[in-house]
């Protein structure tokens, strides 16, 4: 499930970007670690492997609908999380760029939610405990059922998340979640069988496949995922408060930033913040509504007050798009060919 | 899905009356996004008049409407679902438009639709203006880590590949089912399976292409350009001004 | 019994690779289609199958015309070997591939595997039956994507250029068993010998049209005509 | 010249594809290889050019032994035109495919250029040097995937099925630009004919093993011998 730049403010897309973007130099730096290069085109098959996976639909049974495999899991187990969130991630950049899924801001969140969990938390400390190396068939189902369960799980539940932190969605937290978690957990249990089908199939014709799972390489950290799934859990809380009212995280904010000038402790802190955003004008305006009247003014007010908004400011807005349109055709025109460069002329 | 694929990469790389390096073509698509995803949930004007800049690029640069309009067509239901609800869940009125009272979340749904096509068409302009190899230059230029660069050029490069793979093979399989019977979970496990066999095979046999012709490691690389030229500067504080310019008229 | 009218097909990059494509075959002829390298002969049959729908124009098949909706029924009564034997095989042990579409079809499974055994021995497969059809050499593999498709028994068995990468006895092999089938055929195929030993009627192909049929023996022998179609007399015609 | 002494190799299955063969092709012959489906000639193929590696006996090239450490210099002299066009092809424009050897081997971009306008015009692919080489028609892929090798100039060319899904002219265009060629050729194919045209020794394969070798018109006419190792006479030979 991506998450679309839309419907992210760019405080949330900006730190998911943050994490994601560590994540990913984290792995590369474990990866070159490892030193085996023979591994680097293998990686590069598979990701674009998952991507021609999902080309493959199959049917559901007793919905009449399709579905197709997201791969998170799969990958991780033919790869080891490193390669894996790696591949994974370049996946996910692929499609952003290539099939409007997701976008640019929301990058970091989707590779968070589609790439981490599976890879850091699901196939270490899930899949891992459960079957651990062994062969036996029963152990494996469990691990890999349970695994793409949790996985994709934890990736709705971050979806949920970001989308009340950034609060340009209407939809409660509550009623969000409830609507996102048992889709995911079918598509979850559809993962998991699929895996499973996947990984004893290969298992029995091509086992060479697997090797690198079997040969355990260095797993992260367990610290790093619990500390992770605090920080989430943290998240979750303060959403179910702020979605009860419009404009989730600033407005949750602002409400904590009211109590804890209420009880006058960094007070400083926040002005600081609320006035670097204030100069820079270029963060959210949010910051603006970070100061509790303009909350009230414009968001909590029943009167249309945003002087932004107005038939003329629509007729405006639009004669611009015209103008711009135009604009392009004639610089478009009044350029001979030879002068056009492609995109970049000076590369030959 | 598989058109889409195919569209990229046969459309000649479009031109445009600037010559502006990558790097600088990925910073401006950045800052832009970012300007755009940063306007207020009720703003719809300044969305619209965000729109003006890549609807300059398309007609300056004389890129084919129609497919971009077709993609926008794909736009992801999740976002239409997003959308749709707010007007449900925020009826305060918010402009009067004729005697129609038009509600704050038919607005702040309009600016979601609104910033989900701005947001798509940017970076599809991205990807026509710029071929994807240089884009992951370019990349590798503003810091990314080489190995991630390396991994998204061959990701990209096996893609088409496989998708081709995959779609004949869906297509083996669609022409001997019937009444659903060849479709289901298990049958379509072990094809994926089988394209994963395949997917390494042909791999090897790439390879074997590759080294075959002389092929060590490193692909050959095409491209010497210069990191920033005035021009690149020049319109880096152009759009700058301009993106600020519209920010401070629309947003107050 | 085939027809086609006025077929015009795009490729999504512009291509015209089909342009006005008239055709009718009658049932229980065995056609042949024949023309140079590009001419839009693999477009025709992916046509036949449902695969591409034309742009304009229509064909039907046994009074069916090709549509999305009747898709299925025509996939019954289609069988297609494709000019690649790769977009042919798809399971990792060939018996599972020559299986898969009689079970779809819901046939009986002791039926099917008696088939299978009688097919598979007769093309020299049987013993490698378990194989994966990627370890195949290729001329073993084309034969194994006839297989998949005779074994179902198609009512109408399109093959496009069935002959490559088989070796003299197995094309003789082939050759024989085309004769004896009875549904209706076309072959498309430069291997105009082929085409001589096994079509009652041909058609040339041209940059995406029909441009002249009639009896195969007739057309082959024309020398000037298939010159004009970049094609040669067969081999054994020449000299 | 060639020398291959009691080479053999097993695939990963245990399949014996190589059972002692030995084969000797002097410099600038033009040696035609021969035999029936799975008789092991893409498998002694890719050994010529060091993909696989055999597990008895020796290759040696030029005097180059095939082993690891010469595999470079061996990969600069030896081109390889595979059975399976689709195993050559790998690029997102022809163009650019056609290129990709030449640029390795550092040769001068202008030379390069102007030889391959004048190679792809000679094989009808100059208009469709833009398309990704899986939109060509099967003709066209096998012409591009020859291309590919050709520019390199190889002092070795094997060629695994050259003429297959080649129209007739096509095929009669290969024919002279092999018999144009100076260099060392081995061509593996099942169109006899094309081996008559273009080759000087013949050498029959069977089960993995090299069982008469002669002058080509000698092998090729006598009808027990080539029967007796699953072939026919040339069609040209036949009635
Ligand atoms: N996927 C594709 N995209 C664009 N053009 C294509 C595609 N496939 C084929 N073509 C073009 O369409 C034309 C007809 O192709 P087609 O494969 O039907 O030829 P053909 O008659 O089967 O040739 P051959 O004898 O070589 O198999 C060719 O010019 C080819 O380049
Ligand atoms: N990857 C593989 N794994 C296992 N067996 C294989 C593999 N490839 C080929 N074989 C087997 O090895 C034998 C020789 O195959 P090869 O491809 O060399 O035959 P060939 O002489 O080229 O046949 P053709 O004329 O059909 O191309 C065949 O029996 C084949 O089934
Ligand atoms: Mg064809
Ligand atoms: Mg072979």
């Amino acid at each position: 499930m991506h998450i679309a730049d839309a419907l992210l403010s760019p405080v949330v897309g900006g730190s998911f970007w943050a994490v994601s973007a560590a994540l990913i130099g984290y792995s590369a730096k474990k990866v070159s670690l490892e030193a085996d290069g023979s591994k680097t085109p293998l990686m590069g098959v598979l990701g674009a492997f998952v991507f021609a996976a999902q080309m493959i639909n199959f049917s559901i049974p007793g919905t009449g609908s399709s579905g197709h495999l997201s791969g998170g899991l799969l990958l991780t187990l033919l790869l080891g999380p490193y390669r894996a969130f790696i591949a994974l991630a370049s996946v996910l950049v692929i499609q952003s760029l290539f099939f409007a899924d997701g976008g640019l801001l929301a990058l970091g969140c989707n590779i968070f939610n589609l790439a981490f969990f599976p890879a850091f938390v699901a196939f270490p400390f899930i899949y891992r405990i459960i079957a651990g190396n062994s062969v036996s068939p029963g152990k494996r189902a469990a691990g890999s059922m349970t695994a793409a369960i949790a996985s994709l799980l934890m990736g709705a539940y971050c979806v949920v998340l970001e989308t009340t932190l950034s609060g340009i969605s209407e939809l409660p937290f509550s009623t969000f979640l409830l609507f996102m978690l048992p889709i995911h957990l079918v598509i979850g249990i559809v993962e998991g069988l699929v895996t499973l089908a996947v990984v004893s199939f290969i298992m029995k014709t091509e086992p060479t496949l697997l090797a690198p799972q079997l040969a355990a390489s260095s797993k992260p950290r367990l610290t790093l995922a619990l500390f992770t799934i605090a920080a989430l859990t943290l998240g979750g809380i303060i959403s179910r408060f702020s979605s009860s009212l419009p404009d989730g995280l600033e407005w949750s904010m602002a409400k904590v930033s009211k109590q804890e000038k209420l009880h006058g402790r960094q007070d400083n802190v926040h002005d600081l913040f609320a006035s670097l955003q204030n100069r820079t004008a270029f963060l959210p305006d949010y910051s603006f509504k970070i100061s509790p009247n303009v909350i009230d003014k414009t968001a909590l007010s029943a009167s249309p007050v945003n002087p932004g908004t107005s038939v003329s400011g629509i007729v405006g807005s639009l004669s611009v798009l015209l103008l711009a349109g135009a604009a392009g055709f004639v610089l478009r025109k009044s350029l001979p060919n030879s002068q056009r460069g492609i995109a970049n002329p000076r590369v030959k | 899905m598989k058109d889409i694929v195919v569209q990229n990469r046969n459309d000649q790389t479009p031109t445009l009356f600037l010559s502006i390096g990558d790097q600088t073509a990925l910073i401006l698509s950045a800052i832009f996004l970012f300007c755009v995803l940063s306007v207020p949930k009720y703003n719809l004007p300044a969305v619209i008049t965000y729109a003006s800049f890549p609807v300059l690029v398309i007609t300056a640069a004389h890129i084919p409407v129609k497919p971009l309009l077709h993609r926008l067509l794909l736009l992801s239901p999740f976002v239409l679902i997003m959308a749709a609800a707010n007007p449900w869940l925020d009826r305060r009125p918010f402009l009067d438009l004729f005697g129609m009272t038009i509600s704050g979340g038919m607005i702040s749904g309009m600016v979601i639709v609104v910033k989900t096509m701005v947001a798509i068409t940017s970076l599809q302009l991205l990807t026509l203006l710029v071929p994807f190899y240089r884009l992951a230059l370019a990349l590798k230029r503003v810091g990314v880590p080489e190995l991630f660069v390396t991994q998204l050029l061959l990701v990209y490069r096996y893609s088409f590949l496989l998708a081709e793979e995959a779609v004949s093979m869906k297509r083996a399989r669609d022409m001997r089912s019937f009444d659903g019977k060849g479709k289901d979970l298990f049958t379509t496990a072990k094809l994926i399976g089988s394209l994963l066999i395949r997917t390494t095979s042909r791999a090897e046999k790439i390879y074997r292409a590759m080294t075959a012709r002389g092929f060590q490691r490193r692909l050959p690389e095409k491209t010497e350009m210069p990191s920033f030229t005035r021009v690149d500067i020049a319109t880096l504080v152009f759009s700058f001004l301009s993106l600020m310019a519209v920010r401070m008229l629309f947003i107050h | 019994m085939i027809i086609a009218e006025e077929v015009s097909f795009f490729y999504p990059d512009g291509t015209k690779a089909l342009d006005n494509l008239s055709l009718t075959i009658l049932a229980h002829e065995s056609a042949g289609i024949i023309g140079a390298n590009g001419a839009g002969k693999s477009t025709l049959v992916n046509h036949l199958n449902g695969f591409f729908l034309p742009h304009n124009g229509k064909i039907s098949i046994a009074g069916l015309e090709i549509k999305k909706k009747n898709i299925e029924k025509i996939r019954q009564q289609v069988g297609l070997v494709f000019q690649n034997p790769d977009d042919q095989l798809f399971t990792a042990r060939l018996y599972d591939d020559v299986l898969f579409g009689p079970l779809n079809l819901g046939m009986n499974k002791q039926d099917i595997d008696a088939d299978a055994e009688k097919l598979l021995s007769n093309l020299g497969l049987w013993e490698l039956r378990d194989k994966p059809p990627s370890h195949l050499s290729q001329g073993q593999k084309r034969f194994a994507a006839f297989a998949t498709v005779l074994i179902m028994r198609p009512s109408l068995l399109v093959m496009d250029e069935p002959t490559s990468d088989l070796d003299p006895r197995n094309r003789r092999k082939l050759i024989n068993l085309v004769n004896t089938l009875q549904s209706t055929k076309i072959t498309v195929s430069h291997d105009l010998d082929f085409i001589w030993d096994t079509c009652d009627q041909a058609y040339i192909m041209a940059e995406g049209r029909i441009t002249a049929h009639g009896a195969t023996r007739e057309i082959l022998s024309n020398r000037e005509l298939l010159e004009a179609n970049g094609l040669e007399l067969p081999l054994r015609l020449q000299k």
